[in-house]
């Protein structure tokens, strides 16, 4: 290697590291905060905890860390269930049909990506609420389904264009019907991409905070973002127990993700398509 | 009546229209390639019988029953893909029964069948193997089992060998003759290769532009080719075609000229055959296998531009200067000659070429034949 | 996502394999016409309709105003405000989110063969994380009092601003474009990389046969060939710079006096604080629009690539 | 043309939903009511205790209560309070929200249920009863109420020998004095992020400038439009702000500085001072810091203020005009207010009990809780927070305005223009 191509690949090398480390720290500032005192939060904000207490953590988990937990575990689980399962039929549908209406029923469903939540907040909510459906998880997850599946339907649009239809065709000899087809060879072998679309929709929805402020009122049916949000008060904040629960709310989606990543990549390759 | 017919059908999609009005027949046992062209619609076509595509107009019929509305896994047709299709999350055991456990067959029935088809097509040891374990001809031989196992009335080829390597595909060539002949089925057969045309077919439809050019027996459209197209897609090298008009005819027999520095040609036609009118425009073919260093025609003096050492055989090109072919798709107007031996000609070597006369077939400046010909809808008219 | 309407719904070498009997395909299609529809659709229209009306939060009836709300916008400061908030941190999204995106993207699909995993798989790590826990998190750290950047600046030997990260009107809109980016670049990076890594390698042979090479490879292989993902990521990058809700609302909740005001949460406190749903669903109607032509434009562009 | 949104709603969502989710199945004779509070600290079990004392006389009725964090319950309250699974009591601040509630008919008249026998009206004084009255009907009942103090490091004061201020003047001086002992400590640290520290502040120099009589017309927008807020008062009390701000009372960036931070700097020693409220000492008590004294905030030299007005912002309960249990809900809130859990809540929440007749009594609360109680008792005048007394659009302008001025990119008498702005348009509305 030449001395200029050296120092080129130290200072990229240096810039990628740079912002790496400008990712870690605030990720580090929350976990350290965690294990601080309200006092030595404040005081001494970069240092490591002099020592490591867990009492913000018991204090997260003593506002029923645990339910929010299982909430939000059960929330997302549904509504990622609902947005594939509705996405996948009905991007199949669009991917397989000339009819000149299916044009239409693909931008109604895609416009719905560009509609903004907090601009259909309150006919939302009385929708909802009018329905009786407030304060149930699994009302929660039909609303959160909806605001998936624009972008998931486009997601397996584009896989499904790009699926061999000579498959289907030859299911159709073997004397499968349409939904036959669809159930066991389509879905079958798109696990690639509903894997993507779970894991993507996972991610939001396990971080979606308005409609779980407005909807889930009750203590026992809140999802950890406004679970952990309630850690401010009206006139305090428990800062420790505040990172102490977004440690406890974050890490998992974090290991997650680093369990998951390949999918992750995958999708957004998808995506560029 | 016959065991598959195809009445009319017309085939659109918006204002493009791929078949327009296509008719044909095959016999019980009869072993059909439909060849032509990209684009010319027998894939489109094929696609019709199976049920794959709707069509406009028309009617299909499987052993004397119309099917032209029914689902495709009624129509007692089974289809071998371009890429075999094969369902990549079974095995081939499950792939070849798939079929048949749709159609909630007993098991004992559905290995029985699967057994049997992979006996014919030896891969027997492969049952339990997924696709993708499998090479491009192993799973050929899948897709062809998992067609024998529904033991269809008619089997519907789709260019079912042309992701495979030269070498395997003249193989698969023989061996699906050889199917045929064992299973004694009806097959249809779709591609765009001349020579597995020619060498599997009993009658070979040619099509071009959505409409069927000639029906016949492979040495039927060589030898006495409808229409120019088939004069010019069958056969290799391609047919040498030379732009002529008619100046004299006398009785049956008719003079051509090529240019006014150029000696005329006289060709007798069969009584029966079309004669032309002085003054016609027409184009004259001559395959590049008729031409050579003696004949009963001198047609031209050319200088040999490309020599081809193909073995046994030599392909020549030479240019004759002032008379050129006319195909567009030959080479600058170069004669191609296919000489049976292995030549001495040199480039720049100046050559003579001659011909008999009986080698010359003459089209209508429409494409057409002036000469008798097995007719494209012989069935039906 | 970008999948072109035309080159598949009207090609015409398409082969259907859904074309006889519906009932089925509509069957199929229930599910997600009638969540989007019932939860997106419908309440956008209601917000659509309730533009043209004067009610509150908590009042049931609706006076017809016809077109004052949208009147009203056009003459409020704080509307005009809020868009170009938005468009600035579009742009600088833009600029800091695509731009820093590609340049680690290319980094890390060329320049770096060591690590390269660790350090995509960290970059993009903060995307995980919610918005409410990133905005909690970098209010700790912009705090001017005991906020560790305050504290890095002081060590280098620089003041940090006088009125702190966050209250400086000049800077929190600033400081709002570097959170976003600390959130958001490691998905573009994904995105991108993805789109570098999807060019064949033959490509980059042979421009390197015909004498092209760095600068000029990147020119005539790479930006060509990653044209459409840059095209996405450049409209999702617009859309979210339009939608921009959480973060603006935890971190700065639009102030200080405004300055950071959004058309996000400037319609969400003309609603929830000041109980104008008329007007707030006249400015989420504008959101909406914008929000729409842009995803449209965005299909326009896929299409032709 | 006017139509009613909520029956098209509705005919729409259970047209298209069909089948709701099932509610869990309430027996015919069992009550549940639904609660919403605030998660002050304390809260929960207060409410908890209270419910199953009230078992003894109402075994019928349950109290499901919700907490909920500070600024979404405003956003939530209101949106459930329209919607079908609304609170049947909830909590409120005195003010124009709770106003803006009757006003849209969401907030039950409980006048009747309040003066049956036992219940709150016989209970609590008239002052309390005036948080939620309106139009001489009462719609609320008062709980608590909470007030501010300028909170002090005793140790810290004792050490420098400094004095209690008693003018605003003398405050600037101290903070002069304590910038003089290290210019790096913050004398009273402001945390103006969430905009709200500042509004407290403004609603005391408010006062302290000209006096509650003197504002009153101005917050109602009750004066005609040519003379609201044009007292020249108003600027005074923006300058006072200022002046304190350039004595280096406090902190460099208050408008980036979150309440928080400022209330642990005076917890941890920081700060000597801090200008806080009645709910800070139960964080300080969590601190570990006792040694603490507090007084009113001084008055200003030539200002209309009285020494014995101070902030006092009640707090209390509403009663959904949706709910189906009116009655069993007043006599759940008339029991909150009793005697003695008014000392229940005193102990567990520490704020400042409505009904304090027993708060004497008070056990396992900060000496200085009792202290602040008493200073309370004496106040004459109580002057509620600006942020929850005026329109909601006046309000946001004062706390923009006040954020400005502490920018220092407003002077005084420009924030008073803005707000007039805001107030005549509020007005003009009206």
């Amino acid at each position: 290697m030449t001395l200029r191509a050296r120092s080129v690949a130290i200072g990229l090398h240096a810039f990628v590291s740079l912002w790496t480390l400008f990712v870690l720290v605030p990720v580090f500032v929350m976990v350290i905060s965690a294990f601080k005192s309200q006092a030595e939060l404040f005081t001494r904000p970069l240092a490591l905890p002099r020592q490591f207490s867990f009492a913000a953590f018991e204090r997260a988990w003593g506002i029923g860390i645990s339910g929010f937990l299982v909430n939000s575990l059960l929330v997302t689980a549904l509504s990622v269930l609902f947005i594939v399962i509705a996405s996948s039929l009905a991007a199949y549908v669009l991917a397989r049909s000339d009819k000149p209406v299916m044009r239409w029923v693909y931008v109604a469903i895609v416009a719905g990506f560009a509609v903004p939540l907090q601009s259909v907040m309150v006919p939302l909510y009385q929708l909802v609420s009018s329905a009786g459906l407030l304060n149930s998880r699994l009302a929660i997850a039909l609303p959160y389904a909806a605001y998936g599946i624009p972008f998931t339907t486009m997601l397996f649009y584009t896989f499904f264009l790009e699926f061999p239809r000579e498959l289907e065709e030859a299911a159709r000899l073997d004397g499968c019907g349409r939904i036959e087809v669809f159930f066991r060879i389509v879905l079958p072998l798109s696990g690639p991409v509903i894997a993507s679309a779970a894991i993507f929709q996972a991610v939001f929805n396990w971080n979606e905070f308005i409609l779980a402020l407005l909807m889930l009122t009750k203590t026992d049916v809140r999802t950890l973002p406004v679970g952990i949000y309630g850690l401010t008060g009206q006139y305090s904040a428990d800062w420790p127990a505040l990172m102490a629960g977004l440690a406890i709310a974050t890490v998992p989606l974090i290991v997650i993700f680093l369990l998951a990543q390949r999918h992750f990549v995958r999708s957004l390759a998808g995506l560029g398509k | 009546m016959s065991h598959l017919e195809v009445r009319d059908v017309v085939k659109r999609y918006g204002q493009l229209t791929v078949l327009s009005g296509v008719s044909f027949a095959a016999e019980k046992g009869e072993f059909v390639v439909m060849v032509g062209p990209s684009g010319c619609g027998k894939s489109t076509l094929l696609r019709s019988i199976a049920g794959l595509e709707e069509i406009a107009e028309g009617s299909v019929s499987i052993a004397g029953r119309n099917i032209t509305q029914a689902e495709p896994s009624d129509r007692g047709v089974a289809m071998v893909f371009q890429n075999y299709a094969l369902y990549p999350h079974m095995t081939v055991a499950q792939n070849m029964g798939f079929a048949l456990k749709v159609a909630r067959r007993p098991k004992s029935e559905i290995n029985a069948a699967v057994t049997r088809a992979a006996e014919i097509l030896r891969i027997t040891e492969h049952l339990a193997k997924y696709p993708k374990a499998l090479s491009g001809g192993q799973k050929q031989r899948v897709a062809i089992g998992r067609a024998i196992t529904r033991a269809p009335e008619v089997f519907l080829f789709d260019e079912p060998l042309s992701n495979l390597d030269a070498a395997l595909r003249s193989q698969m060539r023989i061996e699906l003759s050889r199917l045929h002949r064992e299973l004694g089925a009806t097959m249809l057969y779709v591609t765009h290769d001349q020579t597995e045309a020619m060498t599997m077919a009993d009658r070979i439809i040619v099509m071009n532009g959505g409409n069927i050019e000639q029906i016949g027996s492979p040495l039927e459209l060589y030898n006495r080719p409808a229409t120019r197209f088939v004069a010019g897609f069958i056969g290799s090298p391609r047919m040498n075609f030379i732009s002529a008009y008619v100046i004299e005819t006398v009785g049956r027999s008719v003079s051509f000229s090529f240019g006014l520095e150029l000696p005329p040609l006289k060709l007798e036609f069969a009584p029966g055959e079309t004669l032309p009118a002085v003054g016609d425009a027409v184009i004259l073919g001559i395959r590049p296998e008729a031409l050579g260093d003696s004949g009963e025609v001198h047609l031209a003096d050319a200088e040999v531009t490309v020599v081809e050492a193909l073995g046994r055989e030599t392909l020549v090109y030479s240019d004759a200067h002032a008379l050129r072919t006319t195909d567009s798709e030959s080479l600058d107007g170069y004669f191609a000659q296919l000489v049976p031996s292995q030549s001495d000609k040199k480039l720049g070597q100046h050559v003579s070429l001659w011909a008999d006369r009986s080698a010359f077939v003459v089209f209508a400046a429409d494409g057409t034949t002036l000469h008798d010909a097995s007719p494209a809808h012989a069935h039906y008219k | 996502m970008a999948p072109s309407l035309t080159s598949t719904l009207g090609d015409t070498g398409k082969r259907p394999v859904l074309n006889a009997g519906n009932i089925s395909a509509s069957a199929m299609m229930a599910p997600a016409l009638i969540l989007v529809g019932v939860f997106i659709l419908i309440p956008a229209a209601v917000a659509v309709i309730g533009s043209f009306f004067d009610f509150g939060m908590t009042s049931a009836t609706w006076t017809f105003v016809g077109g004052a709300n949208y009147r009203r916008a056009v003459t409020d400061p704080l509307f005009w405000l809020a868009i170009s908030n938005n468009i600035f941190i579009v742009i600088g999204s833009v600029v800091s989110q695509v731009g820093g995106g590609a340049i680690l993207a290319a980094i890390l699909d060329r320049g770096i063969r060591r690590g390269s995993v660790v350090y995509r798989t960290i970059i993009f790590m903060p995307v995980v994380i919610s918005s409410i826990a990133v905005a909690f998190v970098w209010m700790l750290i912009l705090d001017p009092n005991v906020g560790p950047l305050n504290a890095i600046v002081k060590t280098l030997g620089l003041s940090p601003p006088r009125l702190g990260w966050l209250g400086d009107p000049a800077i929190s809109l600033w400081m709002l474009l570097l959170i976003a980016a600390w959130q958001n670049v490691g998905f573009q990076m994904m995105l991108i990389l993805a789109g570098l890594q999807a060019i064949p390698k033959e490509h980059y042979e042979a421009a390197s046969l015909d004498g092209a090479r760095g600068l000029k490879a990147f020119w005539y292989i790479t930006l060509p060939g990653i044209r459409n993902v840059l095209v996405l990521a450049t409209l999702i990058t617009v859309i979210g710079g339009f939608k921009v809700f959480d973060l603006v609302f935890v971190t700065t909740g639009g102030g200080p006096a405004n300055a950071t005001q959004v058309l996000g949460t400037y319609t969400y406190t003309q609603a929830f604080s000041f109980g104008n749903m008329g007007y707030a669903n006249a400015m989420a109607v504008v959101l909406l629009v914008t929000a729409a032509l842009l995803g449209w434009l965005q299909v326009r562009l896929s299409r032709r690539a | 043309m006017q139509f009613h949104l909520n029956g098209e709603v509705r005919l729409v969502a259970s047209a298209l939903l069909g089948a709701a989710v099932l509610v869990s199945p309430v027996h015919a004779e069992d009550i549940v009511l639904k609660m919403w509070t605030l998660d002050n600290s304390g809260y929960k079990e207060f409410i908890a205790e209270a419910a199953e004392a009230f078992k003894a006389t109402h075994p019928n009725v349950t109290i499901e209560h919700q907490i909920f964090p500070g600024d979404p319950y405003k956003t939530a309250l209101k949106v459930a309070l329209v919607g079908s699974d609304g609170p049947d009591v909830f909590f409120n601040w005195s003010g124009d929200r709770a106003k803006q509630l009757v006003k849209d008919k969401l907030a039950l008249d409980i006048t009747d249920f309040g003066n049956a026998p036992g219940g709150f009206a016989k209970v609590l004084p008239e002052g309390w009863l005036d948080a939620f009255r309106y139009d001489g009907r009462l719609y609320g009942v008062a709980a608590d109420a909470v007030s501010k103090y300028v909170f002090y490091d005793k140790a810290y004061f004792a050490e420098h020998k400094f004095e209690i201020p008693k003018t605003l003047g003398e405050l600037g001086n101290l903070c002069k004095a304590i910038r003089k002992i290290d210019p790096n400590t913050v004398p009273m640290p402001l945390g103006n992020k969430t905009r709200w520290k500042a509004i407290h502040w403004m609603t005391m120099l408010n006062e302290r400038a000209m006096g509650v009589a003197g504002t009153a017309a101005d917050y109602d927008l009750s004066r005609p439009a040519d003379q609201l807020y044009t007292d020249p008062g108003y600027a005074k009390a923006f300058q006072a702000l200022v002046d304190l701000q350039d004595a280096g009372c406090f902190e460099d960036a208050p408008n980036a500085t979150e309440y928080a931070i400022a209330d642990s700097m005076f917890a941890t020693k920081a700060s000597p001072m801090e200008y806080c409220g009645t709910w800070c000492t139960s964080g300080l008590d969590a601190a570990g810091f006792t040694d603490y004294g507090f007084f009113r905030l001084p008055l200003m030299d030539g200002g209309k203020g009285s020494f014995d007005a101070n902030f006092l912002v009640p707090e209390g309960y509403q009663v959904s005009a949706k709910s189906a249990h009116p009655k069993e809900a007043v006599e759940w809130l008339s029991f909150l207010v009793s005697d003695e859990q008014g000392l229940k809540f005193a102990e567990k929440v520490q704020f400042l009990p409505s009904n304090a007749k027993l708060v004497d009594k008070a056990q396992g609360v900060p000496a200085s809780f009792k202290d602040i109680a008493r200073d309370v008792g004496t106040l004459k005048q109580g002057v509620n927070v600006l942020d929850a007394l005026l329109e909601s659009t006046v309000a946001d302008a004062y706390m923009n305005a006040t954020v400005e001025v502490l920018n220092r990119t407003l002077t005084p008498d420009q924030a008073v223009g803005k707000i007039r702005e805001a107030a005549l348009a509020a007005q003009a509305k009206k």
